[in-house]
């Protein structure tokens, strides 16, 4: 099987693509002009725009269809795979008592000014999602969830002090980087307020997180869009028990 | 009960009554006269089938050198029968091919040789039709099986990619995605061919060539599907263009579940000669009638050229007629999936209500036909945001006014024929629609003596008076100025008009005489 | 007239009542407590502005070293006219520098000092309320002038760039496309900060800073934009978290026209205490009342975290303790911008028909009330086309039930805070269904006992049920309870009770005063 | 002020575009990967991938949001400006009768298996589009409309003996690029049926036409989207009249 593909639209190789945007330019023939320039650019050949709105005086909205000219090499797509096994709540409990000997203790927060604490009450809280249950539900784990809008060294310091084997973070709010800024910033204080050895694992999560810039954002795993509780438990075992296991 | 709009019952009858004296005319015009395509079904009913190395096929050959040598106003069947009974040819197809090396002639036999002419004619002839009967009778079987789909409306999708190996895996697709028809489009330029393509084909423009292969194999594929979903999933093609008969005919051989088939389509919208287009609707009407097969009128497409609010009216006048021919071939109104159309300006104040109301009209002047919505299409644009908003409210008036079929609109409507995405797209807009109104309809009831009830007074009245100038001048003359789509289509223009041919008095055409039987 | 939903009257009044016993501990509360921001608040009517070097308001400054020297409890009014008389400052703001500066002590006085101090106070005060008449004598000329938004619902869009300077063009190019109400979104962090910004500002996230500086900016620019069109574009912003009263205040004071304002949203959706959030409430309530400003409640927020179908009842709670809540503080029933939304699972079977019911029980309940209603968030993902598909059905619902300000819903909700273009497709979205639908309201008849009715019954029976809790256990064990939104907030917890005093006897403040006395 | 301008999300410069498009793998994180490798090729950094959704096995629908980097150059914009005066009916009337000194003959059609007559006749028909009065309305112009699915071979046996000064085809089928073979192949049968001198104007038109690519197809002009009659006319007299004028 070939690992190149290109988009389909309704033929196999036809590598059709819908797009649309904005540019700051007044609407007229200049303006389409400049929307197929950029189609251009993007790789689309042929181009067409299909539909042009002026929106205010400065403004025109573009929505363009064409064949875009790249090939997706399967064979290089770069995924963060689940390299744990994905394990059930009993098996979890057993694995934590077994091998840490007391509970894996969790501290989780929602930091900078976001307030978004579905997504982060999802992995945490019993009530869970998607019909699993939520980290505080497992038995050996012992969640300590901070809430909305905590700050850095608030959570540094509690972190410490709960003797936390992983922070978990979430983001949700992405208006101009937001959530890296915050994440960055994140990470920097606990390297700066712990020795590596008694660092927690950092674990930052939301929608709108790219789940490959974990070593970027200085953290050591990003959960995106639609993860569970028991993804998250998983990898918690796996990345805690076996390094620590020994030490503990 | 009288219905949500309060309709005038001696009006409705009155205007039924109309349709049927305007219709009369066409109609007996219809069994007056025969064509190439009429006589190229009746053979392919009798069992001649394949193509010459060029891919016209041996029916064509072969009526054409019968025309060639006595004319086709005494029907084929007697002289092709007598020939191939004396030429030694074991079939109809070999009887082409020697027709075709020039080694045979045809003639009019009389006495006992035309009486045997007309007795084999129609014993290969009943075969066919008993064919067309077996796979009325496996739909049913089918249906009873897999059942029918649990909601009204069915949800109808087209398919267009022009390669039938492309159409088929995205026909069974969207019919996992939820859809419970299947429209196969054809290409661009086959209503204008007057031959059918043979075999499998990959070439069409924005649409796949009806072949009789082709049906085959997507039929087979939407059998695997409807197991697979329990659920029969129906199959659509096109009976119209210059082989509307022959098409018909294919699809009742090949179990096709409904056909587009509308008596004025091809005429207005193809340039089709108007007599040519009588004369093959009606035939091609008396097959669908014996296949089971539900037909689909065009309706809607008079909105893509007239104003949906002034033209309001032609829609129903046209229905009316469409119904009246159907009844006159034998279909039932079960099988009338007449058609209509949400083509009004969205920028008209009330556009959304003057819709319910020319929905609801039809719905309750044909309350027992499985009326076929179709989705707006003129006043689509490159804005597919917009698209998907108004496929929606297309949607609703779906549910709410009780339709038989929906045609499911697609975002990208001025754009392209339809993406793998935009079905997808469309069918969760439907499902949404579907599932969220389901039963919005019992708290629909317009207002007595208010908007939507005027409105659809107001076109039944324009209805009746059209159909009344109609009446006078004669249908062929109001097509021929433009009263259906504002196009002006004169009875003695268009296509296909010199394989038309007045009946001598010994026609003879042993399919009408079975399917007039029955 | 009985409405579409047969109501019971009884039952109906009997849920108000309930309300009123439910609400009024919370009332006897606030009249008996006093914070940090309602003084700073008073001291803001008296004059006070600018901000230290830092950017910590002046009044921040005073407040703290009033509070520091006598405490919070008797009001600040009083020791600091006390001191502005007896410490040379030309004014309140000079007077806060010197406090800074540590040269001023603040301390109660007694006999006339105290008399004279509060008529001072009462007099600066009272300029500051006489600006806040004059604001709003000024919207009503200008309502006059350019008129008010032709339809109903009026439309409400949100600009939230986070940069004033790029939020004042989008404003404008929205208004030309037919908003009505403009709201800035304030900058996340804002509701957690104890103080208010000052000047213009260009680096919020998600949200612009609510200050004094760009209210004006931007009611200037919307006055253009009114003028322009013909159309009095009406502006809105957020008085709730720890500054409510201020900011309440600064509206007044720079003529926006509605506010944000809820009894609840702070504690529940920004951990602020609860005690500090009634005492502010009621303050910045009777501001508003005064200021003609029409406030808008959160209800909506309460089905982005609970179950839109499970908690619908709570959200009918909520308005009758925010109507309570607001006619005690003086708003008039006008002013009543109660918020609910469209928050179902559109997976849910007849979703639609449950908006219906719920908005239609709000609209019956509140029958003078100009109610917000509130697009989906929630069930939106980041298939836009799907979006702008389910905001054109809340749109319809919008219609359909005579709500009076739509907060347009974006196809970008799960994605981005709204682009230029998304506004823009938003509002088509909105002109499209309120001009093809805008009189289907009349064709829309709920069937008696039918699906619609009896969903309403049910969910005000559950109202009554919950209302009688509530005033058994306490509003505040509720709150604690997690009965709003399933968040849970006891009454000593929350951010913002070291703000809180109670009124000492010699508690002044002369804003109350003179807004009660009105 | 500058000529370079990027798209706009909420804020100048921000570059923030939309896009879908299907890509024929199953929904899983390969295809999630895939769809990102796809919108980097594109130019677009950060790219979320903000929706994706399995059709059938095989295929996988995406919504991508994100910042294009590629700046668009306003002054290397590439269209085709209108290069003639628009004239009103009265104007184009006086100019043929004066200069041509005779009606200035226009011949039109759907060419190929293309039915669709509505653009064309808006066009031509008097009735018009847009408010704007159609060819025939014009005193001076006399209009054969051959209306639907032309032939290649009748077009240019009609255009010879109605001595055409301008053949106007009408293409909207874009379907395998119909709309493009069938103009190639008429522009073709044109050369070869007629010397250079003798041969009509050649005017394409259709709503997915790129106005840019008169000269690849062999004509004279491309008119797009949202043409109306006036614009026709006034080119018609333009191209037509100087040229001829003299000969005729
Ligand atoms: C609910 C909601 C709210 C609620 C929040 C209630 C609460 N207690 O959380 C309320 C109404 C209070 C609210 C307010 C605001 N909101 Co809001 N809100 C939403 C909404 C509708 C849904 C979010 C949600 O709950 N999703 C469901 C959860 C389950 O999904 P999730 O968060 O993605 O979580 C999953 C994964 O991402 C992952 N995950 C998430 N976190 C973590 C953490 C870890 C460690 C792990 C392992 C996994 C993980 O697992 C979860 C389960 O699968 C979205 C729009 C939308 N439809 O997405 C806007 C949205 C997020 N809000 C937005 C904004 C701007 C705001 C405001 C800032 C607006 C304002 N200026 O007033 C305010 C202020 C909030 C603040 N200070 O942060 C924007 C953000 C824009 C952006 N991309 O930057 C959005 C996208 C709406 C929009 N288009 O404008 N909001
Ligand atoms: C109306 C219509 C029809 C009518 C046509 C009636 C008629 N007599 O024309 C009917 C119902 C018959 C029809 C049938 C079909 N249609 Co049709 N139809 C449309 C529809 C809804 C509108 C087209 C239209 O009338 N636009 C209005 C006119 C005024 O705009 P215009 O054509 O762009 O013309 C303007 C400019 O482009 C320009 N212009 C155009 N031509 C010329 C020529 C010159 C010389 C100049 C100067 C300017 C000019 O000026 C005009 C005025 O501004 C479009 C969808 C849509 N919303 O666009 C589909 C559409 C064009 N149809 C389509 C298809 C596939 C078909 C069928 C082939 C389907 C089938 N297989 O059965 C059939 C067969 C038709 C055939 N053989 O060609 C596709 C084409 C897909 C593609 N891009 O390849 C579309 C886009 C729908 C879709 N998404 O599938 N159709
Ligand atoms: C009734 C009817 N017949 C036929 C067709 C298809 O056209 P053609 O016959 O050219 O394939 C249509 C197109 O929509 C139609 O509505
Ligand atoms: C009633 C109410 N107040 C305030 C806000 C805004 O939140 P913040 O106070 O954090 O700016 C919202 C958000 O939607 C709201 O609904």
């Amino acid at each position: 099987m070939s690992t190149i593909v290109r988009p389909y639209g309704d033929t196999t190789g036809d590598g059709m693509v819908q797009l649309s945007f904005t540019l700051p330019v007044p609407a007229d023939k200049r303006a389409e002009g400049a929307a197929l320039q950029l189609a251009g650019k993007m790789g689309l050949d042929p181009a067409m725009v299909v539909h042009s709105r002026a929106m205010g005086d400065g403004y025109t909205f573009f929505v363009v269809y064409g064949r875009v000219q790249h090939l997706v090499d399967l064979g290089k797509v770069h995924v963060v795979e689940r390299d744990f096994p994905l394990l059930g709540a009993r098996e979890i409990n057993t694995l934590v008592k077994r091998r840490l000997r007391r509970k894996l203790v969790v501290v989780g927060a929602c930091i900078g000014t976001d307030a978004h604490t579905v997504g982060i009450d999802a992995i945490l809280n019993v009530k869970g999602i998607a019909g699993e249950k939520g980290l505080e539900y497992y038995r050996e784990l012992r969640v300590v969830n901070l809430g909305a809008q905590v700050s850095v060294p608030d959570l540094v310091e509690r972190a410490r002090a709960e003797k936390a084997d992983a922070v978990l973070v979430s983001q949700v709010v992405t208006q101009r980087d937001a959530h890296l800024h915050n994440t960055r910033e994140m990470s920097a204080a606990f390297r700066e307020a712990l020795p590596a050895a008694r660092r927690p694992l950092l674990v930052v999560g939301g929608p709108r997180f790219d789940e490959r810039d974990a070593a970027g954002l200085g953290v050591d795993r990003i959960f995106g869009r639609g993860t569970t509780p028991r993804e998250v438990a998983s990898y918690l075992v796996h990345a805690v028990l076996p390094a620590r296991a020994v030490a503990a | 009960m009288r219905g949500k709009l309060d309709l005038d019952r001696a009006q409705v009858r009155r205007a039924r009554q109309l349709a049927r004296r305007a219709g009369k005319p066409v109609v007996d015009l219809a069994r007056g006269h025969t064509t190439v395509a009429v006589e190229r079904a009746v053979l392919r009913l009798a069992g001649i089938t394949g193509a010459d190395p060029d891919g016209i096929p041996w029916v064509n050959r072969l009526v054409d050198a019968v025309a060639a040598d006595v004319g086709l106003g005494h029907g084929v069947s007697v002289p092709v029968f007598h020939a191939l009974a004396i030429s030694g040819a074991h079939d109809l197809t070999m009887l082409a091919q020697k027709a075709a090396a020039g080694s045979v002639r045809f003639s009019l036999p009389s006495g006992t040789a035309a009486t045997a002419a007309r007795r084999a004619a129609r014993r290969a002839v009943a075969a066919g039709i008993k064919r067309i009967d077996r796979r009325r009778a496996e739909r049913e079987r089918l249906v009873k099986r897999y059942g029918d789909p649990r909601q009204r409306p069915w949800i109808y999708l087209i398919v267009a990619t022009g390669d039938i190996y492309e159409d088929i895996p995205q026909a069974q697709a969207a019919a996992r995605a939820g859809a419970d028809v299947i429209a196969v489009i054809r290409s661009t330029g086959q209503s204008l061919l007057d031959y059918v393509p043979e075999g499998p084909t990959r070439e069409g423009f924005a649409g796949t060539y009806a072949t009789q292969e082709n049906f085959r194999l997507m039929r087979a594929a939407l059998d695997e599907s409807s197991k697979e979903l329990g659920r029969y999933v129906r199959l659509t093609n096109y009976a119209s263009g210059l082989c509307m008969p022959e098409i018909a005919t294919l699809a009742g051989l090949e179990r096709l579940d409904m056909m587009l088939n509308d008596s004025m389509y091809g005429i207005l919208f193809r340039d089709i000669n108007p007599i040519r287009t009588f004369v093959d609707q009606r035939f091609s009407r008396q097959i669908h009638a014996r296949a089971g097969i539900i037909i689909n009128t065009g309706e809607d497409n008079y909105l893509t050229t007239a104003d949906a609010v002034e033209a309001a009216h032609t829609v129903t006048v046209s229905q009316l007629l469409n119904e009246y021919f159907a009844h006159e071939a034998g279909l039932a109104d079960w099988q009338l999936g007449l058609g209509h159309a949400f083509e009004i300006d969205p920028d008209l104040p009330e556009s959304f209500r003057l819709e319910l109301a020319h929905a609801l009209l039809a719905r309750e002047l044909f309350p027992d036909a499985p009326l076929k919505w179709m989705p707006p299409t003129r006043h689509m644009t490159g804005d597919v945001f917009r698209g998907n908003l108004l496929d929606g409210f297309f949607n609703l008036v779906g549910t709410l006014t009780g339709q038989g079929i929906l045609l499911v609109g697609m975002m990208t409507e001025a754009v392209v024929t339809p993406w793998l995405s935009d079905r997808d797209i469309a069918l969760q807009n439907v499902r949404y629609v579907l599932g969220a109104c389901g039963g919005l309809h019992e708290d629909f009831v317009p207002a007595p003596g208010g908007f939507i009830q005027r409105r659809a007074h107001h076109v039944l009245g324009e209805s009746i008076e059209l159909l009344e100038r109609i009446v006078d001048d004669g249908l062929l003359n109001a097509i021929a100025d433009g009263t259906f789509g504002i196009m002006k289509r004169p009875a003695d223009g268009g296509k296909g008009l010199s394989g038309v041919a007045r009946h001598e008095d010994d026609y003879y055409n042993p399919a009408t005489e079975l399917l007039e039987a029955a």
